[in-house]
């Protein structure tokens, strides 16, 4: 399955969910200031181990950074 | 107006009249002696995708420096976009607060006035407590309130630019006219710029380049704090009008008469 | 320069950089607390005819506050007039020092330029400390640099006006040539003002009227004692340049694509 | 004796004093803050006993006030 | 640029870049006589409840002196009202022009930008050659150009405030960004900030309350017409640069010796 | 005041209230130009080192262009200097008129103002006709006046620096109290400024680098002559005051009700 | 029949027309500068004879005057 | 004889007047907007014929230039 995160290809494996996504990207499941969005609509927390991902689904992971 | 009064946002109360923006910060040492410095009690941040390769989150250096967090929107060009990253910052950060920045030109960083309501109206109804990031425009500033903003955050000049309050008339206008809060936000250079936006009765000042950017980040977050509480007091203490001629300070009456060809 | 650099006039050292002008409070208990909240070290005061009817001297005010006194020559019209003074001065307050005013025009309350360089020269030659007040006039500064001044004291408007810092740019002049420290003296009207003055370099700000005739004069004393350190720390630690356009202070790279057209 | 004290008209004793105006108004000898001049000259406090005033002398004695 | 280029709007050229505001003046001998002293060519009117008690048409005194009308919809606070009113503005004038204003605030007289870009739109729909009154901020004015307006009339300061132009910043970013005339509307007091608003680069500049409501209406439209003239071509001119320091304009080389001590 | 009235300057009449200075062009044929274009009467000229591979005299130009001559002492640092130049330009031109500076810095080139009023008295003795270049500094305007000059010409900034007024309150207190005429030399850099120095109340204004120096200084001569006349026209037609709030040029009175929803 | 002409209730005959009423108001009906709404809707000139009124109609007729 | 003329030295003979310099400069006795200073001090046009140098005289030839 090809989705992607961040803005690159990645390959999963069919049944991939939010929360692998995440794991792969080295982040803890209670980091703070992490969020993710599928799609373009927010995926709380809560629902990251439950949401499959659909071929060409575009994941955005992110972080808080410094900002004005 | 009691220059002690705590600065009242929604149904919180800051006792720091200086909200501190942690972009621009060489690194995370700066930022937090800079934090420590301007007193702050409220930092916005920002979020940007995951950076695997970056160890530390800023969040470690506000909660050691016991502030709160102010997430922003910035870098969003229209209401959609920034509707759903103020949902992503309410993930991330576990707040309702929301800097609702809805940008419209990326060479000057101005909102746009149309995709800035429709943004806040959305978020309002969302259930955010939404702090936009507005123009000088007393018409586009009485809108955000009037769709339920909980302050409105007007700028001096354009991001990052130094040039002060390039209008103080309509500044001055959105404060007789507003029952929000209002924040300046933007524009601010250096310390006189933050005392004048508090003397014309601004409620507190936002300040992230002025700070992150100068020389010395901890020195100018010091002098800008300063400045906040000269002008908050000055503000409050009822300065004297200004006058075209001079009022003398020293009394006119009982000069003494030093001509000697009177004597002798 | 360091910020916590004393202030050093002649052979003198002063941690304060706020020079209190006593004239125009309403009563001493005013003064006495305008003078604490000031911190400053340094106030001055006049000589009028004495008057039998008037009990307790501002004398034992300025005492009780631990403070010094700098006389003035307001009122004087000529150079005679005011040498005499200072001579006056020297008697009642045992001090070398002397703020010299010569005032050419009594609605402006302006310097007279030539008598006032001809009293300053006289009195540099008499044994004075000599601290003249001026107009915002380079060569006029230079002048009296020239001729043995010990500081050189320029207006930003005239005395008690409220005006600010009508012309920033000579002050800026006058502050790149002299090598005499450079006092802002006449023209704040509130913090901000105080603030500017520190920005653009000055070695110290006096204030009377400004505080004074304030509604509340210990607050604004308070308020542009902060202001003056505000100025001062913000001219150390190095403001951000002005700039036409923005700079974002929230990073541009990393923005998430929010668009779901391209999803699914 | 016809002098002038701070701008009033005033009748003295002959051989009176610089010492003598200033105790008339009712000032210590060695109150701080206050000066005098004789005919467009200051006169030095140590002198105020010895220094005769003359017919139509102009004596200023001036004190401390709150000046900006 | 050259100077003597003509005005085009639209599919319209002007030899005029002075637009006549025809509100306020005391009576249309005043009118007629600003008129012709302006040279206008292009005079704003608007429409309101016809009085029959009202003799003479101000349309006459128009006609009479050679200019053309472009009416407004002053007044109007909804974009709805201000459609209907340039629907009705082209009954009665029989023309598609129409000076757009939308207000948000009736002690300010400011536009209100999300109802001025609605109306802006449905406007250009509807065929109508939209000129709009706007705030000074570029991203609105930019919006409207995106619309479809010809023109954009920025404010220099409210209507009749005769404070200039308060923000000649905002004006210059939205004469770099314009690709269609840029309009001076509002602000001008008296003939410098005419001629200033040319400097920047405003390609004409309206008048009505500057002139009418002048002591000596005439005077002033003359003064007014001169200025334009004058800001226009000081910036085809190409204006010497700001410096900190003086340049001689006479030469420094060459001067005579004319010091006797040397001689004999 | 009437607009057509002549500018009188000692026993003489002028049509033009603009000086032109005759330094900085970049040959005779474009200060000819800018001569016409300039309707100026009275032209500054300086003297130097005679240069005898210099051929054509600018006095042949200015004789074709029908002006008259008004030698300076620009260069002069002290009094001496200055006097001898003007008994110079006596023999040289002619004429007892006298445009004095006594200059007291090189870098500003700012006047010196007591050598200025020295130099002013020893030549309005000689029986110079003396209008000299001052600073903004009213009390030295009026010892000028009170020594004999027959108009005073105080600088908006420094000579070539193109930065305008710099502090129009000085300038009109100089004009306030002044009984010869007021002449703004120095510091003009486009029109407006001209137009601003006229509406303040100048009698005249001197321009040199601004025109000299301008990219095409003919054009600008012309722009700066319609300030002129603007400005003063502007003066006398009595400007609207400066209002906080707007007032409305159209009347708000008679708005048609183009609500739908009480009809039917 | 009760209408309503520029904010002021007039009685008019059934069948009234904007011409009428215009022509109530002293208005040539070749009148330059002047426009009607009928109900918030512009009523063009030439429709003028032939738009009857309602009873509670709202009409507006404008006309130019000096403006900013 | 040595002489300074616009502080460029000179040797003329000895009698040389204000008028030789000039000529040397190549100026006409009757040119406009030139006038000569001898040791600082103005040396009106007719007496330049009659005004002799003397040693190390210094001459100062001027004419007019644009100024502001």
């Amino acid at each position: 399955m090809n989705v992607t995160v961040n803005g690159q290809p990645r390959e999963l494996p069919a049944g991939a969910t939010v929360a692998n996504v995440v794991d792969l990207l080295d982040v803890a499941p209670e980091a703070r200031g992490v969020a993710v969005a599928l799609d373009g609509e927010v995926v709380t927390r809560s629902r990251w181990p439950a949401t499959e991902l659909r071929e060409g689904a575009l994941v955005e992971v992110v972080a808080a950074i410094g900002g004005g | 107006m009691s220059v002690s009064d705590p600065l009242r946002i929604a149904n919180r109360e800051f006792g720091s009249r200086l909200i501190l923006g942690t972009g621009g910060f060489a690194n995370h040492e700066l930022l937090a002696r800079a934090c420590e410095e301007s007193r702050a009690e409220l930092c916005t941040v920002a979020l940007r995708r995951l950076d695997p390769a970056s160890r530390g989150s800023i969040l470690d250096v506000l909660q050691a420096a016991g502030v709160e967090v102010l997430p922003n929107t910035a870098g969003c060009f229209t209401a959609r976009d920034a509707v759903v990253t103020a949902h992503l910052a309410r993930e991330a950060f576990e707040t309702d607060w929301i800097k609702l920045e809805v940008i419209g030109d990326d060479r000057t960083l101005l909102p746009d006035a149309v995709e800035l309501v429709a943004a806040a109206e959305e978020l309002v109804g969302d259930g955010f407590v939404v702090l936009p990031y507005t123009t000088d425009d007393p018409v586009l500033a009485r809108r955000l309130e009037d769709v339920g903003c909980v302050a409105v955050m007007p700028l001096g000049s354009p991001i990052g630019s130094g040039m002060g309050i390039r209008n103080p008339y309509n500044i001055s206008i959105i404060l007789e006219q507003s029952e929000v809060p209002v924040i300046l936000d933007a524009g601010v250079g250096t310390a006189s710029d933050a005392a004048l936006a508090m003397e014309l009765g601004c409620d507190a000042v936002l300040c992230a380049s002025a700070i992150s950017r100068a020389h010395d980040p901890a020195a100018m977050a010091r002098a800008i704090r300063l400045a906040v509480d000269a002008g908050r007091l000055a503000r409050g203490a009822g300065r004297i009008p200004r006058r075209r001629y001079a009022q003398a300070s020293t009394p006119e009456a009982g000069m003494a008469d030093l001509d000697a060809s009177l004597g002798a």
